[in-house]
């Protein structure tokens, strides 16, 4: 969650799904909140019966769309225009909440004298180096800021991150670095203050330039920032509502960053009825970054050691906290994770086992490793509860990776296609693949249910929440944690007495923890013991401003400390919601510190008074002498607001009493992200990797620093190609679930979408002689998949640069197997990345669609082929 | 309608209030309903009408969403204009959890000869699995076509039966929504109403559902939504008002719903005076038949 | 004298006695309807659980009987979701004992065309030895330009966004401490 | 003409009944119109045709319920018919007149053959001529009792249309049956009963208006076309030549058969006016349209 974290210090929602319902304006964007997040959408109606507007903005007409007060359709992979010319409209009309952008972000810094915006370098910053297709960020910091290591060295992304504050993965607050506190011009005057540069940055994206590259009309545009700015300020607040509509695309962290600064200047961060909704797709996403299964960081945020630097724990301890903000005590939060994994081995004496770690040089993400599965170089992968072979871009590359390994173990509910590819994949059928030339071991181990264990998810709102255990798995099945315990446990025999010092940090690992019953299912509630950590007695802590740097605290995630408070599971708290105040803080447990709503200082002005009335949601009782309000205070609860750090203060010290971006060095809303994004400070307009259009902004096409693949099997097609003249884009269905494994297998969902279809407009069918109900088939350079076809008015063709543009929709849910079966959408997509994240562009790709049933046998690849020959794709 | 055969035994008369215009089409209606009524899954036919793969109610759906695109903007302003700003050419979605209307008057219940279907003490329209011995009468008798008949194997494990000769291999019996009779007798809301996220199934007593409704609409109206119109809630239609009424947007066959519903036996007495008279009038023409001489 | 209970019981006595003439009403219920229960109020416990699909975190609770889960629904006492489930949530319990449900190990040795049967426990025990193989013949104790890193880059781990913290955490930890760093989610946000 | 409708499904349903249900309309009105032919004859002295009417009547009186029994969805259940005793629903009134006429013709017959118990089978006998009328023509009311438009709107002329055709059937069944130097009355009742199925068709088809349209398309249209030929066709022979035998007998069978097809020709059009929601919405707006002006 870059594009948060770098502007407000933490890679999480800023807000909760209840309080949207206080939100007097609400954008949704890049997410079908009503089809995919139904249940959290309750709270969008009621703040649409109480009077706010509802906007949706979105590519397709959908049931989000047929609900909300207003619809504005664009075209997939355009929306930093449109919400870049929001940016433009707030500058132009003087409509930004002043005193929050003079005093809660960085508006008024100055940046470095040698700072050339993309502006005015053809849609490139300062500092690219062409050859590594990377930044040199330099000349992106604070003038004044001593930038720590020289530029040659200075390096982000793939090779790791000298920049303090974690700005490699960039999930949480920017560090700063050492030196003088940034030049500021209160004035916001001065050509080089962050302020100026937005409004030149922005300057050419104007309401015209936004209805020819989205494909709306002025009007449309101008009534959404109208009405956004009409209901922010003092007495009104805005939300706005994403999801993988805007994660998913190769620049699509940019697209986070754009809204974050949107509601920077508009004061609606930190505020009840205001903030940023990122709306997560699986149970535990959040959960899975916050303690990650992610190669590039440590539970926590914390970063992953890097080959190439920290020679020992101090080093990466002051590479990798900042100065000022709470990052200030990354140390303590570093060496009680160690001491969690490794206890008494781990010894002052030994860098607290920091050795143990492996380290990262490079990128280690899925798509890289699915590139080393077909290089050969990857032997061996486990997949627990992912379905790879349907749910991940370019299906075909991720099948033939799959077949590539000498061994796999799928552990799923079900028999999905990621487990069966061998027998009844697409390649099988097409002859590309032949089952008897397959060498990769398969093992599929059954996986217990939601109630059959136990344990926490942690939502959408960074809560979280405990299930219990209802009835025990039967036969084969078991738990995840079942699982990794048991193979710990035999991995930890098998090498008992080994003398290899690789196998140390193994068999040094504290691996005792209880188990019950005739399974030996492990005590999920004391890995979450461990998780929260204690002291050296071994007492719950109860806040992670208890840990410390000196061993004498273990904690297992330094974010989630606090969850088992006086021994108490928080996260299994279930105090009915009538039975407390609507924040309800005795429902489950939020990171961080419980807190619901976060940077909440800023629901109150500098001098700690709500903005307003209508309002107030946490403010400073002078009488009290501390921080009160609805929720926890996201501050220090006794620093008052005219407190001034003096110079040399460290650590959250150093926050002055009126900033409230805590985890920030300097605790300001980042509008513009001097380190930590490997694309560029503020967010700019690039074409998608596939675009059947040229970039009308800028002579750079697409985002430079994106990740690409060199791989046969991963062929793009080139910009404008009039062979695949369409844009299509995937999406979720209400019936379905992302890859189908747990939707498509159950007969009373398969039912209500029982087959795979393609959403296009009357006008296409037309020009494309598609015949509503029959069959369709979408191909691109990497594949060609063949679906229902659905005509309907809701794919509303955009008219683009002066011509009509068609837009193609694909549910992504069908695969080989299931109650219903179909093609994968997913199949169609390339590898193209974001460069911050590694995610895939599945949002927004280029195709061509035809009539009738796509070729069968081998005559598919031949088809394919002959296209992408045709199209000169590589 | 009356639950007064209960005596004391009697509930208010509880029912829902559907309200289409905060309804997201998620079916989690048809599903909530399957999951605790058992009803078997239906087929896996994919109809391309819309996002409506389920079609109607029937025998094994027992809530149905029905969903309707049309080129007409969901407001309009006071002078029927489609809202400004620049809109392309207007588009709205409707959509609607279709349910048995628990008719005050109701036609299937009337047509019943066992008894199977009667009136519970809530003032709901229940068929007794028990009892239906699957005449099908009631299926045309409903003005709705929500009940119907459920054509299924007979499983191994179902009770042999006791004229085999005569038997048939299915199921045979009719089906509808029983508003969740047991969950009702427990003190628990209807699933359906229970599991919908934007609380478009409303339930509760009729009388308190209907006041709310009124106030709705008004609302509503006040804010130019187009069409915004109740169905079902006047006592004096054909039915003499629904038990599940509902707030659309459109004339009520666009939803595939009857404009003016009427029970069948608001005619029967005067249908009984006809069949007597027929009846008298046979023996009459038989009786001139002898008039003509015996032989 | 055992007739006339029977014959008080047939709906059409009751029809005239107990003043329901059209017999509509009370007149026409049977047994079974007059005793009908709702099957919820039939379990033996009642357990707290949260709904495994999409991140809103709806509350579930899982009504369960001799063992068995009989019923899933929303819990009113949840401040996110109030009870409510969308039908996804609400087939929940189709997820826990739907039909394509697997609860036995299946093994495809390498080539092989079927899938054969296998304990769970060789299972476990083969896959150790492909790991600890894996990682001894794909060990990196330093880069080829002698940097620490103390890895083996041989195996891949997918998984997470669907599990408990818990297991996320015993996964990263294991995975970890054996020079695993592919340890990946497949959907990055 | 077009009307909205939901992607041009059905609002109402189509019955659920299979082919025994018209074979029962047609078995019941015999059963019911014969019953009464055999109480008159009886009261004239016709003996020959009292006792072959009896006979008739009885043997359509013990099918009738056997093809009721059939079309159950559970047929084991039959007896539940007999739980209560609902005005409000045609099929309960008409399962306890079918069991007092079934009972008592079946009764009377069986004695009638056996030759005793005389004063038993004279009450069997008027029970059964009281429950003849009815039968023959409630499920005229049966089928107007639904929401199946043809049907419903046609509620004035139903049990008309089916007591006439019973009366048809009835006395065609006894023609045959009977020495036509017995069947004077059996061919008179049969003709007028034709007769009258024709008046009561035409008035019914005006005022079904469009609605009615069912009876010449499909199924129900080829039904009622060959019902009114032989219908006409078999009144015809019985009226002129009905004194010889072969005609005779020729012209029973064909309106034997016209009243069968009558039947089906009703049935059927139930199905195809259900079928298409015009026929459900176009009425009801008008009559909407009507209550509005006023």
């Amino acid at each position: 969650m870059p594009g948060l974290g770098t502007s407000f210090g933490r890679g999480g929602a800023t807000t909760n799904q209840q309080d949207l319902a206080n939100s007097d304006c609400i954008v949704i964007m890049g997410s079908n909140m009503a089809e995919n997040h139904p249940v959290g959408f309750q709270w969008v109606m009621e703040a649409r019966e109480r009077g706010a507007e509802v906007i949706h903005v979105d590519p397709r007409f959908t049931r989000t769309s047929a609900v909300a007060t207003r619809h504005v359709g664009i075209r997939a992979g355009s929306d930093i225009v449109f919400l870049g010319g929001i940016v433009n409209y707030i500058l132009t009309n003087e409509k930004w909440f002043d005193d929050y952008v003079r005093r809660y972000t960085n508006a008024p810094v100055i940046v470095h004298e040698e700072f050339v915006d993309a502006e005015d370098n053809g849609g490139l910053f300062s500092g690219w180096d062409s050859d590594r297709r990377k930044y040199d960020v330099t000349t992106w910091q604070y003038a004044g800021v001593e930038v720590h290591g020289a530029a040659g060295q200075r390096e982000q992304g793939f090779k790791g991150s000298h920049v303090k504050g974690h700005a490699a993965h960039g999930a949480h607050g920017g560090g700063m670095s050492s030196g003088n506190p940034p030049e500021r011009d209160e004035t916001l005057q001065h050509p080089r203050c962050i302020f100026q540069i937005l409004k030149r940055h922005y300057a050419r994206y104007t309401a015209e330039v936004v209805a020819e590259t989205c494909g709306c009309s002025v009007a449309e545009f101008e009534a959404v920032a109208e009405t956004l700015c009409r209901n922010s300020g003092r007495d009104r607040t805005s939300a706005f509502a994403y999801a993988v509509g805007w994660t998913q695309h190769t620049v699509g962290v940019q697209y986070i960053r754009t809204a974050s600064i949107v509601q920077l200047l508009l004061g609606n961060i930190g505020r009840p009825g205001g903030g940023i909704m990122a709306l997560r797709g699986h149970a535990s996403i959040q959960g899975s970054t916050d303690i990650p299964t992610l190669y590039d960081i440590l539970p926590g945020y914390l970063e992953m050691p890097h080959t190439e630097r920290y020679d020992g724990l101090d080093d990466y301890i002051d590479r990798s906290s900042a100065e000022r903000g709470w990052w200030g005590n990354a140390g303590s939060y570093m060496v009680s994770l160690l001491k969690a994994w490794w206890g008494s081995a781990a010894t002052p004496d030994n860098d607290f086992a920091f050795g143990y770690l492996p380290r990262i040089d490079d990128d280690h993400s899925v798509y890289w490793t699915v590139e080393q599965m077909l290089a050969g170089t990857v032997k061996g992968y486990i997949i627990a509860g992912e379905n790879p072979a349907v749910g991940s871009a370019n299906g075909k590359a991720q099948r033939l990776a799959l077949a590539k390994l000498d061994w796999l173990v799928v552990r799923d509910l079900v028999e999905i296609e990621s487990a069966s590819f061998w027998s009844d994949g697409p390649e099988i059928e097409s002859g590309e693949l032949r089952t008897e030339e397959i060498a990769t071991e398969v093992f599929f181990l059954p996986a217990a249910s939601h109630v059959e264990k136990e344990g926490s998810f942690t939502n959408t709102q960074r809560l979280l929440q405990w299930h219990f255990k209802a009835v025990e798995p039967k036969e084969d099945c078991r738990s995840e944690l079942w699982f990794y315990y048991h193979l710990g446990r035999k991995i930890r025999e098998r090498l008992a007495g080994s003398t290899d010092p690789r196998d140390r940090p193994i068999l040094d690992l504290t691996w005792e923890y209880p188990t019950s019953g005739v399974l030996q299912e492990p005590s999920a509630e004391a890995v979450l013991a461990e998780i929260n950590g204690s002291d050296s007695d071994g007492k719950p802590l109860g806040s992670y401003k208890e840990l410390k740097p000196d061993g004498s605290t273990s904690c297992g995630c330094w974010i989630y400390c606090g969850v088992y408070t006086d021994g108490v599971n928080q996260a299994a708290r279930r105090k009915p919601r009538w039975e407390q105040a609507p924040v309800a803080p005795e429902w489950g447990w939020a990171w961080p510190a419980n807190r619901r709503l976060i940077y909440n200082r800023a629901s109150a002005d500098p001098n700690g008074k709500p903005w307003s009335e209508r309002k107030r949601y946490v403010w400073w009782d002078g009488r009290k002498k501390k921080w009160i309000g609805d929720d926890v205070p996201d501050f220090d609860e006794q620093k008052p607001p005219d407190y001034t750090p003096d110079g040399d203060a460290k650590g959250p010290d150093a926050i002055s009493g009126s900033h409230p971006f805590i985890m920030q060095a300097d605790g300001l809303g980042w509008i513009y992200v001097p380190q930590g994004l490997e694309d560029g400070p503020l967010p700019t307009h690039y074409e998608p990797h596939e675009s059947p259009f040229r970039n009308r902004l800028y002579e750079q096409q697409s985002n430079p620093a994106r990740q690409t693949t060199d791989l046969a099997e991963d062929p793009y097609s080139p910009p404008g190609s009039p062979v695949y003249p369409y844009v299509v884009t995937t999406y979720r269905l209400t019936e379905h679930h992302t890859a189908g494994g747990m939707t498509r297998f159950l007969d009373y969902l398969a039912e209500l979408q029982p087959a795979m279809f393609v959403e296009v407009h009357p006008g296409l069918a037309r020009e494309r002689d598609l015949r509503h109900g029959d069959w369709a088939t979408i191909v691109s350079p990497r594949a060609a998949i063949e679906a229902r076809v659905l005509v309907t008015e809701r794919m509303r063709p955009l008219h683009v640069d002066g011509r009509t543009v068609h837009q193609v929709g694909l549910p992504y849910h069908w695969g080989t197997r299931g109650r219903t079966t179909g093609d994968a959408a997913n199949d169609l997509a390339h590898m193209a990345l974001d460069s911050n994240v590694h995610i895939q562009e599945v949002k927004a790709l280029t195709c061509d669609i035809r009539p009738g049933r796509r070729p069968r046998g081998a005559a598919l690849p031949k088809f394919v082929r002959d296209l992408r020959e045709r199209a000169g794709a590589r | 309608m009356s639950t007064a055969s209960y005596g004391a035994e009697a509930k208010p008369r509880v029912g829902f209030f559907t309200d289409t215009t905060v309804c997201i089409g998620c079916k989690a209606c048809e599903v909530a309903c399957k999951e605790w009524n058992l009803i078997p899954s239906g087929g896996l036919e994919w109809t391309g009408e819309s996002y409506d793969n389920t079609s109607q109610l029937d025998a094994n759906t027992w809530r149905h969403v029905a969903f309707i695109e049309q080129p007409k903007p969901l407001r309009v302003d006071a002078d029927g204009a489609d809202p400004p700003d620049g809109q392309p050419e207007p588009l709205r979605w409707l959509m609607e959890s279709d349910v048995c209307k628990h008719c005050t008057h109701a036609g299937c219940l009337d047509a019943c000869p066992t008894g199977a279907l009667f009136r519970t003490e809530f003032g709901t329209v229940v068929v007794q699995e028990d009892v239906c011995n699957g005449c099908g009468y009631c299926v045309p008798a409903c003005p709705f076509g929500v009940i119907d008949r459920r054509d299924l194997p007979r499983s191994p494990q179902d009770a042999p039966l006791a004229l085999p000769l005569l038997g048939t291999k299915e199921d045979g019996r009719v089906w509808k929504c029983t508003l969740c009779y047991d969950r009702l007798k427990g003190g628990h809301e209807p699933a359906c109403a229970k599991a919908c996220p934007t609380d478009s199934i409303q339930f509760g007593e009729l009388d308190e559902l209907r006041e709310r409704a009124q106030k709705r609409l008004a609302k509503l109206e006040g804010e130019g939504w187009n069409g915004a119109r109740l169905y079902g809630d006047d006592p004096g239609d054909g039915v003499g008002g629904f038990g599940a009424f509902f707030l659309l947007l459109d004339e009520p066959e666009v939803y595939g719903l009857p404009p003016d519903p009427v029970v069948p036996t608001r005619h029967l007495a005067r249908l009984w005076r006809t069949t007597a008279l027929a009846a008298a009038g046979l023996l009459a023409g038989v009786a001139l038949a002898f008039a003509g001489g015996a032989e | 004298m055992k007739a006339l209970p029977l014959l008080r019981d047939w709906p059409l006595v009751r029809q005239l006695a107990e003043g329901d003439a059209l017999g509509l009403g009370k007149a026409a219920q049977s047994q079974r309807s007059k005793q009908l229960k709702p099957r919820i109020a039939t379990a033996d416990s009642v357990t707290p659980s949260i709904c495994p699909y999409c991140a809103v975190g709806c509350a579930q609770l899982a009504y369960v009987k001799d063992g068995k889960v009989i019923q899933i629904e929303g819990d009113p006492a949840s401040p996110i979701s109030r009870g409510r489930l969308c039908p996804k949530g609400a087939a929940s319990k189709s997820l826990h004992d739907g039909p394509a449900r697997e609860y036995a190990v299946k093994y495809r040795r390498p080539y092989g065309t079927e899938w054969e049967d296998l304990s769970l426990d060789d299972a476990m025990d083969m896959i150790v030895d492909r790991i600890v193989r894996t990682r001894d013949a794909h060990w990196q104790d330093a880069t080829p330009d002698g940097n620490p890193a103390r890895r083996t880059l041989a195996i891949g781990n997918l998984g997470g966004a669907t599990l408990d913290n818990e297991e996320n955490y015993l996964m990263k930890k294991l995975l970890s401490a054996l020079g695993i760093v592919q340890v990946e989610n497949q959907a990055r946000i | 003409m077009t009307t909205a409708s939901y992607y041009g499904r059905n609002i109402v349903k189509q019955p659920v009944w299979k082919s025994e249900i018209p074979l029962y309309f047609w078995t019941g009105g015999i059963a019911g119109a014969s019953a009464v032919l055999h109480g008159l004859a009886r009261l004239r002295g016709n003996e020959a045709l009292a006792k072959r009417a009896l006979f008739v009547g009885a043997v359509a009186d013990v099918a009738s319920p056997l093809l009721l029994v059939k079309d159950l969805g559970r047929p084991e259940r039959f007896l539940n018919m007999f739980r209560m005793f609902k005005v409000t629903s045609p099929m309960s009134v008409g399962s306890w007149i079918l069991l007092a006429s079934g009972g008592a013709s079946s009764t009377a017959a069986a004695l009638e053959l056996l030759g005793i118990l005389a004063p038993v089978r004279r009450a069997a006998e008027i029970v059964s001529f009281a429950a003849g009328p009815p039968l023959a023509t409630y499920t005229g009311a049966l089928v107007a009792n639904t929401s199946i438009p043809v049907w419903s709107e046609a509620r004035d002329q139903l049990p008309w249309l089916f007591g006439a055709s019973a009366t048809a059937t009835a006395g065609a069944a006894a023609a045959v049956v009977t020495p036509v130097q017995f069947a004077g009355p059996a061919r008179r009742a049969a003709v007028a009963g034709a007769v009258a199925e024709g008046l009561v068709m035409r008035e019914m088809r005006r005022r079904l208006g469009f609605v009615g349209e069912v009876y010449d398309q499909g199924a129900a249209g080829r039904h009622a076309r060959i019902a009114r030929a032989c219908t006409t066709l078999g009144a015809g022979l019985l009226a002129l030549a009905g004194r010889r035998p072969a005609p005779a007998k020729t012209g029973g069978l064909l309106m034997l058969g016209g009243g069968l097809a009558l039947r089906f020709a009703v049935f059927r059009a139930g199905f195809q006016s259900a079928r298409d929601p015009r026929y459900t919405v176009v009425p009801q707006k008008e009559r909407l349209r009507a209550r509005e002006s006023g």
